[in-house]
Formats: structure tokens, C-alpha cells, sequence
């Protein structure tokens, strides 16, 4: 029992850790992405390569003052943020990150807590975090936080009917409500991830355009659309506050993206069998970008690159070697396969953020009940048959 | 074997006409009407071919009607042989006049082409009703048929309801049948508590071991409403009034197929009877007096189809003595060749009424036998037959009556035997009448029916003259009815064929040969002629003694007293009350939805306490 | 620990609850209710029923609540105003409400045994799989009828929703 | 592990309820007074999931989900009149809609 608490707490502190750093690091990849996509350097000038610039921002926000307009409902104003990052942070609880492992004697799940109604907590809590945005809005007394508040909050109840009829469709072919067992039941190869064995590819791609609208991302950012509304529901927060938000948006999409991992690409399963190799694909993949950091370290377009990529390909390299130690390959690999599923829908994320222009609103709706929602009723109930004919 | 299509093909038919025939053209609603009885005909056919030999009564359960303890009815269809002639009856000749009717009903006028979609809705709901009564395993699910058959002769009476005297016939067969209908009610209740079921076999097979005063009591209730159905004295008045419909109304359920439902269902109900001799003797007696006191009304009758409907409750009074004197086979045969000649009869004379355009009296033709010849000689045959012609279908069928009843008690023979020679007088004198002779009439555009009308005359006429030998319906139904010994006794059978050749005889003399003899005659007798002409004053004498003092009775009692005096000033105290204590509880209602909710706690509050005292505080 | 639990949720619905009733802006009402709402899902973990607790997590705080607050934003409606008022309401109602409670406590009290006891775990049929059974074998024609409701809710709503065309 | 007297759940129900019937007489705003229904629903709700507990019986979890479904129905339909009245009288007092007293 106390083992069990210690376990746990051990396990908070680390993914807590790891997990905010990373959506700190999370916004550099982004900002330098859509860099990249737009032809210019981005983030250059904190630490190599911008690398220290998340650091720099939170150094930032939390240092300056955070302002309490006067004419603000001061509880409100001050909980939304609150809600929204604790709404974003608790889904996170119960996502498996991968199998049990063996560590010091003890074996434990790469996941906070298993609840056998994962999926339902997940749909709960982010259901929950409308209120972060909607109350924001509201309580900042101002038309255009207003404005935005509500568009977020009918955007994101009308888009969370798509995106659970697309997330009961894997569950009805997976037959579970756990997280755990849902993966379970991909096991093998990419041939019986759902997204292929269920023939859920429509509802993978009805569940990442809902996920795209609950994350209030591009495409469908209108609740901040700066021309219309200045910067929507935050409008009023600064510092902390504002962070909050912004934190809280890029979690959602951390959740949303293991979500489509879990219930679609087989979470931590690899691609195809480990008798085929599919061992080795970590240490190549690191093998390769070591030596290509390395060649550029030799070749330097900066002066400060020649020790930098040196760097990077030495580690890049050490961390090839590590994945091929036998010792921490049972609980590396399925890490990797699980966060490179997670990045690549994350990359998508961006991606599109960079591509695509924003919907207008009454678009936006239209869109949702009018097509999306159709949609996924259709490949809820084709489903449901196939799975009743079939069992 | 889906018997219950047999009933549902009609009511489909009615749906469809009923709904939407007021937007179908004519063809439209021939083909739904028409088609779904002769659809029903082929089935009966087809059930009838399937279920073979059947010497017990294959039934077919369909739902349970109504449950209450240990008392079941259920919504059963049977069929034995009795239903199967009566099946082949009420389908095959409704077919035939169906199919007449296209041709008789092509010139009504008024809106919706006068109703036409409506005549054949209620047409087919008939038929549904009337196979319904005969497919019936209990005696509920007969009288739901026996109802609507009711209901439809109701409706079609009174088809032309723009006519005065078209409604009031329609009234009164309703009014008169409800008589009949109440002691059929009683009947019911009886066996109910005799027996404790309605099902026909659970009844008859526990039929013996009942006291026979309860049986008798039922049998005469069961009597009542025949008579009613069968237009039997006293309750026959309604059938004559009847003729205010259509002729292929008359044709068809008053007199070939409704109206023989209370022979059906007495025939029916045999094991009953057989137990209770002393209903049976009655329905015989009343069966010859029937006969014999309609025959002599129908002598003097200028109405043409009068003298049919007076010959019809005569001829049903022969049924009811082949039933009475316990002869039921003889009386069903009856039933099955009089639905043959006198369907003819009424049909033919329905073609002599659309040539004439509507004239119906006798007075006022003469003479068409050369106008209309095919109509004369398929009438002709049915004149024959009606008169008892040997060989001919009536003849079989009357004569076995007879010779049944002079087993029983000789005086009914010679009293039935009078009777065929008064029936031969009179329909030879309506033949005559309209056929012979000059023309008296007004009506110069004399013309043949169309073939869609002389079709069904035609068959018709030919199982009047070959319907007797070809079904021998008596041998057929010998495994139903208990066994009648045989009898044969040629001296009587010449007898009665000879009243009715000298009843036919006797009509040449008058009617033909010495034309100025019949005026003379009546003349001669003018007492006795006047008191038959107007019917024996019978509907005066009911209307003094039962109609008036009713209908006074009702309005000084019912009224005046009962329903002016308490029932009025109850309903009026209870308004007057109800608006005091509305005045009252208004202020309750103030509008305020607040207040609402507090009355709404206050009550729940009450409820509460109230459901603590009731479980004695909780334990 | 379920007693630990269970004070530290009641207490919170409780005067989460108090708050509903006594906060003059809606919107401070609404946000105290989804917190009424919270802790009873929680509650309902501790009786077992995981799957209704999820359910009332995503319905209510999810689906209801938001709707609330959406018409709270979209009316922009503000503190109420004390007018108009209801002598029966103001007479009867405190007593009213005081019996009721009097009587719901005593009827608790004397009605239910003192001898049944939750504890976490002790009733383990709430799970989605069973309650989905009972509700497609058992419950199917309510479960039908309930979405026909739904159904004309949605329409009932849309008509009067809809700006009149004129 | 201490353990809970189920007529605490059935108490704390009747409390909720008792507040929900006070919000109702009380509050003059029609939100507010619609949400105390919601309150009430809610109270009864954890009165048929402890009755489950106690009968080891799902059969209070489906009433409860249907006492959800129900409300989630009602507060689309009730919000939506709420709005019509709003759009009509431009008022939110419930004292004030009483064009029915006439």
C-alpha cells in the first residue's frame, strides 16, 4: 500500500516534470516550425538555436505584474485559468504512456491511474474545460472577451459530439473502455491498429478535425481571432494568467494527440513485429540524425555550430547506443513508439497552423452539425453493424 | 389456411373505396370494390379445395379477445361444412351482384358520381361483416359480424338519404333489429352463465348436460334475434320498408344473404334445440305463420319489389319451419336455392326498374316481355323455381321442407303446401304483370341492360333452374346435422307441386286470359281485400301500441320528469357549485409562479405526513 | 478514508449547494452548481457507479451546465432584481421548508437501517458494461422513448429558438 | 477504512433538496430558479444511486440516467423559453411573468 503511494507520487513528480517542460519546449518546436514554413530563422538568439528561449518566456511571464482590471467579477476572473489548466493537466492522469515495467523491484504501469472508464474520464474532463474558456470570457466584462467566450464555448459543446461519436467507433471495435486495454487490442502490427484492422480511418480523421476545433486551434481558432475580436477570451490576462490559457492549450493538444495514439495508431505498439526489426528503428533514426548533426558540426554554417551540432551528434549518438541495450529496450521502445505517434500528430498540429486560414464562424458551426456530425453518426452505426455481424 | 383473408380482402376493399374513392374515377373504384369480393370468392375457393374432405371444424385462433379469470373468448374463425355453403353463398352470389351493380349504379347523378365510391365502400364492409358472422367460432364473434351486417343494411337503406322515406326505412330496420338484437344479447349472457364460454364447440359439446328450461330459454332468446335478423312475426315490418335501397342492396342482404344470418345462426345453435324441443316447436310455428301470413300480404302488392321483399320474409318462414321441425339441412338447402331464384328475382326486377327508369309499380307495366326478352326469360326461370316447378332448384328444396314438416305435424304440410300455391299465384301475378299484357306505362325509351347486368342474371337463372340437383346440399351437410330418416311419399310431393301449378294456374286465368277478373274479385271482396292490401294494418297497430305510447311516455317521463326536472338541475348544480368553488380556489391561482411552488411544497409536505401515519411512522 | 471522502464532497455540495440559493448572480449560481455537480459524481464513485459518474461529469457539468452558462452569456443577464413578490411565499415558505427537512431527516432516520454501511467497492455493478446491459435488455423501450424525448426537445427547442420570419 | 452510513448519502440528499426547494421559492431569477430545479433533480438522483447500493440493483443507475437524459432535454427546452421570454418581455424576473393572473 505505501509502496503504492510512493510508486505514485514518484510517477507524478516525473511525468508532471516532464510533461511541462515539454510543452514548454513544445512552443519553440512550434514557433521554430512555422519558421521553417515561412522561410525564416524563428527563435535565434536565446541560447543555441533559440533553444533557451522557452526558459526565457516563462522567466518572462512570471515576472511581470499581473493585472486585475478594476471592473472585472474578481473569483471568476481569477478561477478560469485555474479551471483550464487543471482540466488540461487532469486528463493526462489517466493516458498509459506504455506497458508495465520493472523498476527497483516493482512493477508499475507508465500511467498515473487506470480507471476501466478511461475514455469516459478523458470525455468528461475535457468536456469540463470549456468552463476555463466560457468563464474567462465572461468575467473579464469586456465585449470582446465576451464574444469569444461564447463562440469557444458553442464551438467546443457542438464539436464534442463528432469527436465522441468518432471515439466510440475504436471503442465499439476494441470492445473496452480502458486506456490499457484499448492498445491491448491493437497489439501486433500496424495491420490491426484500428485506424487499419476497424477501418476507422474516418473516424481517425472526423476525431483529429474535432480535436483540431476542441483545442481551438487553427483552423478553427475563432474565439481568439485577432481581427475580430483582439485576442478573444484572454484578452484581459497577463503574466500567470495568460500562461495559464496557454498552457492549458498546448496540454490539450498533448492530450488530444495521445488520445488519437491510444485509440487509433496502437499507442505504444510498434509498427510492425520486433523479430522484423523494428527494434533497431530508434537507434537508426538516432543513429542517423547524430551523424547528420555531426557533418554539420564539421561544417559549420555559424561559428557557434561547430560545438553545438557536435554536441547534439554526440548525444544523438549515445542515445542510438542506449536504445540498443537489451535492459531498457522493454520499456524504452514502446516509449518511443508511443511519443513518436504523439510528435508526428503534434507535427501535424503545427503543420497545419502554418498552412491553412481560419474558417469563418458561421462556417465553423455549419461545418460541425451540418457535415461532421452526419458523418460520424453514419460511421458509428456502419460500424456498430459490421461489429454485431462479425461477432 | 389464412381464413382470415377471406373476410380482410372486402375490408380492404372499403378501406381503400372508403378513403380515397372519392378521388378515384369510376373504374378505379370497381376495381378495388368489385376486385377484393371476387379476390375473396377465388379464396374461399381455394381454402374450400385445401381443407378437403372435412368432416370436423378445422379453426384458426387468432388473438385472445377478452380475459377475465377463467372466462376466455377468443378471436377464432372455424370452418365446417355449414360454413363452407355458407362461405360459397355469401361470396359466389356476392360476386354476382357486385358485378351487377357496376351496370345498375353507372347512372347515378350527383356529387361524386351520386356516391358511387361510397355504395361500393359499404358494400364491401358488408361483405367483411357478413363473413365475419360466418366464419365466426363464437357466438361474440358472430354477433360483432351480426352487428355490422346490421350497421351496413343501415347505411345502404338509406343510401339515398336526400329521400325522406329512404331514411326512415333505414331507421326503422335498425330500431326493429335492435329488438331482435337484445335478445340475442340476453341469449349471449345465458350462455355465459350456463355455460360459462361463448365457443361454439365448448357450448355444443356441453349442450347435453344442461336443464332443458335453461335451454329453452336460450334457444327462444337466440329465436328473438333471429326473428329480428330474419324478419320473422312480429318483427318482420322492418323488410318491406327495406326495398328504399338500392335493388342490389335488396338483392343482396335482404334476400340472399343478411337475412338468412338468423337461419345460420339457428341452424347453428342445433344442438341447443335438439335439446330443447319446446323452442323448436316454436320457431316452426312461427316460421308457417310467417310463411303463410307474408304470402297473403304479397298478393296484393303493386310495388314489384314489395311483392319480392313480402315473398322473401315468406320464404324465409319456410326456412325457419325446415329448421323448426328440426330438419336443418332442409333448411339450409332452402336458404341456398332462395338465395339463387330470389336474388334472381330481385335482380331481374332491378333490370326492370333501370329499363323503366325507376318505375316500380306493377300498375304501370305490362307487356316488356318483347322489350326486354332476356330479362323475362332469366326472371322466367326463376319463376319456376320460386313456384316449385318440378326440377327445378326450389322445388328440391321446398319439398323437402314440406315433407320434413309433415313428419312433424301435418297441418304445417298442408298450411305450407297452401302457402306454395299462394307464392306461385302471386309471383306468377307480378310476372304477368310486368311482362304480359300491354303497356301501361309512361317511360317510351324501353332498352336491354347492359351485358355487365345480364352476366349475373344469367348464371343466376341457370342455379335456379339446375342449383336444386347440382348441389345436393342436404347430403353435403349430413355429417353436421343430426341424421333425418328418409322419407319419401310421392302422393305428397304432387300435392304441393300441384297447388303451385294451380297457383300459377290461377294467375294465367286472372291476369292473362280474363285480365278484367282480377278488379272484379277484388271488388267482390273488398273487406278482405283492403285489410291485406294495407298489410293488416300490422305497422298502424305497432305504431298505436308501441310507437306512441312509447314515444309519450318518453317525453312526459324521460323528459319532462327525469331528465328536465333531475338531470338537468344536477348538471346545473354542478356547474353552479363548480363556479362558487372556482371563485374560491381563483385566488390560488394568482399568477405568481413562486406561489405555485410554495402550494406545491405545502402539498408534498402534507403527502408526507400522510405516507408516515398510513406506514404507522416509519416501521 | 470513504468517511474522509464523504464529509470532505457532502460538505462541499453542501455549501456549494448553499451557494446556488444564495448567490444573486446567476452566474455565481451556476458556477456553484457545476460544483454541486462535481463532488456528487464523486460521490457516486464511492456507491460504485462509475459509469453514472462519468455520466453526470459529461451531461450535467458538461452538457447542461454549459448550455446554462451560455444563456447567461448570450442574455448577459445580471444580479436580480428584488421586485414583485408572493405573500404565500413569504408566509409559508420558510416553515414550508423546514417541515419538509424536518421530515425527510426524521423519515431518513427511522426508515433505513443504521446497519447498512458504504464503503468503496461494495457494490461493483455500476460499471458501463453492466449498466449498458440492463439498459438494452431490460430498459430498452424507456432508453427508445427517452431519445423520441430528445428528439422533440431538440425540435421543441429549435422552434422556439428560431428568429420569427417576418 | 471507516465506512459510511448510507442514511448520510440519503441526508445529504434530502439537505440538497430541501436547498434546491429554496432556491426555487426564494430566487426571483428565472435561471436561478430553473437551476434549483436542476439542484432538486441532482438531490434525487443521489438518493436512487445510494438505493442502488443498498439493493446491490442497477436498476437505480438507469433511473438515474434517465432522470439525466430527461434534464438535459428539459434544460434545452426550458433555456429556449427562457430565451423567448427574455426576447418578448426583456425581463428575467420570474415576479414579472404573470400575464396569466388575467
Amino acid at each position: 500500500m505505501d509502496s503504492f503511494i510512493v510508486i505514485t507520487l514518484i510517477k507524478l513528480a516525473v511525468i508532471a516534470a516532464v510533461l511541462l517542460t515539454a510543452v514548454a519546449y513544445l512552443q519553440w518546436v512550434e514557433r521554430k516550425v512555422i519558421a521553417h514554413i515561412q522561410v525564416r530563422p524563428g527563435p535565434y538568439r536565446v541560447g543555441p538555436h533559440g533553444l533557451l528561449q522557452p526558459l526565457a518566456d516563462v522567466v518572462k511571464l512570471v515576472t511581470k505584474e499581473g493585472l486585475l482590471p478594476s471592473y472585472v467579477n474578481r473569483p471568476l476572473y481569477l478561477f478560469a485559468p485555474f479551471i483550464a489548466v487543471t482540466m488540461a493537466l487532469l486528463s493526462i492522469a489517466v493516458i498509459p504512456f506504455g506497458p508495465t515495467i520493472h523498476v527497483a523491484g516493482y512493477d508499475t504501469w507508465m500511467q498515473l491511474t487506470d480507471l476501466n472508464i478511461g475514455v469516459l474520464f478523458v470525455l468528461a474532463v475535457s468536456s469540463m474545460g470549456v468552463y476555463g474558456i466560457a468563464l474567462a470570457g465572461w468575467a473579464s466584462n469586456n465585449k470582446y472577451s465576451l464574444l469569444g467566450g461564447l463562440r469557444s464555448s458553442a464551438q467546443m459543446i457542438s464539436y464534442e459530439l463528432p469527436m465522441a461519436l468518432a471515439i466510440a467507433s475504436p471503442l465499439l471495435v476494441s470492445n473496452t473502455l480502458s486506456l490499457r486495454e484499448l492498445v491491448g487490442s491493437q497489439a501486433g502490427s500496424i495491420l490491426s491498429w484500428n485506424i487499419i484492422r476497424g477501418g476507422q480511418i474516418f473516424a481517425f480523421i472526423i476525431f483529429i478535425i474535432a480535436a483540431f476545433a476542441e483545442t481551438n486551434r487553427i483552423p478553427f481558432d475563432l474565439p481568439e481571432a485577432e481581427n475580430e475580436l483582439v485576442a478573444g477570451f484572454h484578452t484581459e490576462y497577463s503574466s500567470m494568467a495568460f500562461a495559464s490559457f496557454f498552457m492549458a492549450e498546448y496540454l490539450n493538444m498533448v492530450t488530444v494527440s495521445a488520445m488519437a495514439t491510444l485509440l487509433f495508431l496502437g499507442g505504444w505498439e510498434a509498427p510492425w513485429p520486433a523479430q522484423y526489426g523494428s527494434s533497431l528503428v530508434p537507434s537508426a533514426i538516432f543513429a542517423i540524425a547524430g551523424l547528420v548533426a555531426l557533418y554539420h558540426g564539421a561544417n559549420p554554417p555559424h561559428k557557434l555550430d561547430r560545438y553545438t551540432f557536435s554536441a547534439f551528434g554526440a548525444v544523438f549518438l549515445l542515445i542510438a547506443g542506449v536504445f540498443l541495450l537489451p535492459m531498457v529496450q522493454s520499456w524504452l521502445l514502446p516509449l518511443f513508439w508511443f511519443l513518436a505517434k504523439t510528435g508526428l500528430i503534434l507535427f501535424a498540429f503545427m503543420w497545419i497552423r502554418g498552412t491553412l486560414p481560419r474558417f469563418r464562424y458561421d462556417q465553423l458551426m455549419g461545418f460541425a452539425w451540418k457535415f461532421l456530425f452526419p458523418v460520424a453518426m453514419l460511421n458509428l452505426l456502419v460500424t456498430s453493424f459490421v461489429v454485431a455481424w462479425i461477432s | 389456411m389464412q381464413l382470415w383473408l377471406i373476410p380482410i380482402l372486402p375490408f380492404a376493399g372499403f378501406v381503400i373505396n372508403g378513403l380515397f374513392g372519392r378521388r378515384f374515377s369510376k373504374g378505379l373504384v370497381n376495381v378495388f370494390g368489385i376486385g377484393s369480393v371476387v379476390l375473396a370468392f377465388a379464396w374461399v375457393l381455394k381454402t374450400i379445395a385445401g381443407l378437403g374432405d372435412l368432416n370436423s371444424a378445422y379453426t384458426e385462433h387468432y388473438f385472445t379477445w377478452i380475459q377475465s379469470g377463467a372466462f376466455t373468448i377468443n378471436c377464432d374463425f372455424s370452418v365446417d361444412r355449414l360454413t363452407e355453403v355458407m362461405l360459397l353463398v355469401v361470396t359466389g352470389i356476392g360476386s354476382l351482384i357486385h358485378i351487377y351493380s357496376i351496370g345498375y349504379m353507372a347512372h347515378e347523378h350527383g356529387p361524386n358520381h351520386g356516391g358511387y365510391y361510397r355504395f361500393f365502400a359499404y358494400l364491401n364492409l358488408f361483405m367483411f361483416f357478413m363473413l365475419v358472422l360466418v366464419l365466426a367460432a363464437n357466438y361474440l364473434v358472430l354477433f360483432v359480424g351480426w352487428e355490422g351486417v346490421g350497421l351496413c343494411s343501415y347505411l345502404l337503406i338509406g343510401f339515398y338519404f336526400t329521400k325522406k322515406f329512404a331514411t326512415d326505412a333505414g331507421n326503422k330496420a335498425f330500431i326493429v333489429n335492435r329488438i331482435g338484437d337484445f335478445g340475442f344479447s340476453l341469449a349471449m349472457f345465458y350462455i355465459v352463465k350456463a355455460f360459462g364460454t361463448l365457443d361454439f364447440s365448448q357450448v355444443f359439446s356441453r349442450a347435453a348436460g344442461i336443464p332443458e328450461g335453461t335451454l329453452t330459454l336460450i334457444g327462444l332468446l337466440l329465436m328473438v334475434g333471429a326473428a329480428g335478423k330474419s324478419a320473422q312475426i312480429p318483427l318482420y315490418v322492418w323488410l318491406p320498408d327495406a326495398m328504399a335501397g338500392p335493388t342490389p342492396v335488396s338483392a343482396l342482404i335482404h334476400a340472399a344473404t343478411m337475412v338468412t344470418a338468423g337461419v345460420y345462426m339457428t341452424a347453428r345453435s342445433w344442438p341447443i334445440y335438439t335439446h330443447a324441443p319446446m323452442a323448436m316447436e316454436v320457431i316452426a310455428v312461427i316460421g308457417i305463420a310467417t310463411a303463410f301470413f307474408a304470402a297473403t300480404i304479397g298478393l296484393a302488392q303493386n310495388d314489384i319489389k314489395k311483392v319480392f321483399a313480402y315473398s322473401t320474409v315468406s320464404q324465409l318462414g319456410y326456412m325457419f319451419v325446415g329448421v323448426g321441425v328440426g330438419a336443418f339441412s332442409t333448411g339450409i338447402y332452402h336458404l341456398v336455392t332462395h338465395a339463387f331464384f330470389k336474388a334472381l328475382l330481385f335482380l331481374g326486377s332491378g333490370a326492370v326498374i333501370h329499363a323503366l327508369s325507376g318505375e316500380q309499380d306493377l300498375r304501370n307495366m305490362g307487356g316488356l316481355r318483347s322489350k326486354i326478352p332476356w330479362t323475362f326469360w332469366t326472371m322466367a326461370c326463376a319463376w319456376v323455381a320460386i313456384s316449385g316447378v318440378p326440377f327445378t332448384a326450389g322445388f328440391y328444396s321446398k319439398d323437402a321442407i314440406l315433407l320434413a314438416a309433415y313428419r312433424h305435424a301435418p297441418w304445417m304440410y298442408w298450411l305450407g303446401t297452401v302457402t306454395a300455391g299462394i307464392t306461385a299465384f302471386y309471383v306468377s301475378r307480378a310476372m304477368f304483370m310486368t311482362f304480359f299484357g300491354k303497356y301501361r306505362g309512361h317511360e317510351h325509351h324501353i332498352h336491354e341492360s347492359p351485358p355487365v347486368m345480364m352476366l349475373p342474371l344469367t348464371i343466376l337463372g341457370l342455379l335456379s333452374l339446375g342449383g336444386g340437383f347440382l348441389f345436393e346440399v342436404p347430403k353435403f351437410l349430413s355429417s353436421v346435422f343430426p341424421p333425418v330418416e328418409e322419407f319419401e311419399d310421392l302422393t305428397l310431393m304432387l300435392t304441393s307441386v300441384g297447388f303451385g301449378l294451380a297457383g300459377i294456374g290461377l294467375a294465367i286465368l286472372m291476369y292473362v286470359a280474363k285480365p278484367a277478373m282480377a278488379e272484379s274479385l277484388a271488388a267482390n271482396i273488398k273487406g278482405l281485400y283492403t285489410l291485406v292490401y294495407n298489410k293488416y294494418f300490422v305497422d298502424e297497430v305497432y305504431d298505436a301500441t308501441v310507437v306512441k305510447p312509447l314515444v309519450g311516455g318518453s317525453r312526459l317521463v324521460l323528459w319532462r320528469g327525469i331528465d328536465v326536472g333531475v338531470i338537468d338541475r344536477l348538471a346545473n348544480g354542478i356547474g353552479y357549485g363548480a363556479r362558487d368553488i372556482g371563485g374560491v380556489l381563483r385566488l390560488f391561482q394568482s399568477g405568481n409562479i413562486r406561489s405555485y411552488a410554495a402550494w406545491v411544497v405545502f402539498g408534498s409536505v402534507l403527502l408526507i405526513v400522510a405516507l408516515g401515519l398510513a406506514a404507522g411512522g416509519g416501521r | 478514508m470513504d468517511i474522509v471522502l464523504f464529509l470532505i464532497f457532502g460538505t462541499i455540495a453542501v455549501v456549494a449547494a448553499i451557494n446556488v440559493v444564495v448567490q444573486t448572480h446567476p452566474i455565481s449560481s451556476a458556477v456553484s452548481l457545476i460544483g454541486v455537480m462535481g463532488s456528487l459524481a464523486v460521490l457516486y464513485l464511492l456507491l460504485g457507479a462509475e459509469f453514472i459518474a462519468a455520466a453526470q461529469v459529461i451531461v450535467y457539468a458538461g452538457a447542461v451546465m454549459v448550455l446554462f452558462i451560455f444563456v447567461i452569456m448570450l442574455l448577459n443577464a445580471g444580479a436580480e432584481v428584488k421586485r414583485g413578490r408572493s405573500l404565500v411565499v413569504q408566509l409559508l415558505g420558510a416553515p414550508l421548508l423546514i417541515a419538509l427537512l424536518g421530515l425527510l431527516a426524521y423519515f431518513v432516520e427511522r426508515v433505513f437501517p443504521q446497519s447498512v454501511k458504504v464503503h468503496f467497492g461494495g457494490f461493483t455493478g455500476g460499471s458501463a458494461q453492466a449498466v449498458g446491459r440492463a439498459l438494452f435488455t431490460t430498459y430498452l423501450l424507456p432508453f427508445e422513448v427517452t431519445s423520441l424525448l430528445i428528439l422533440i426537445a431538440i425540435l421543441g427547442a429549435i422552434v422556439l429558438g428560431r428568429k420569427e420570419l417576418d | 477504512m471507516t465506512e459510511v452510513p448510507i442514511s448520510w448519502f440519503l441526508a445529504l440528499s434530502a439537505i440538497l433538496f430541501a436547498l434546491g426547494v429554496a432556491g426555487f421559492l426564494f430566487r426571483r431569477s428565472i435561471i436561478t430558479v430553473f437551476m434549483s430545479i436542476e439542484l432538486m433533480l441532482n438531490a434525487v438522483n443521489l438518493s436512487f444511486v445510494t438505493f442502488s447500493y443498498q439493493y446491490k440493483q442497477v436498476s437505480g443507475h438507469l433511473f438515474t440516467f434517465f432522470v439525466m437524459v430527461v434534464a438535459a432535454a428539459e434544460a434545452a427546452v426550458g433555456l429556449a423559453i427562457i430565451l423567448t421570454v427574455f426576447k418578448n418581455r426583456a425581463t428575467l424576473n420570474i415576479d414579472d411573468v404573470d400575464s396569466m393572473k388575467n
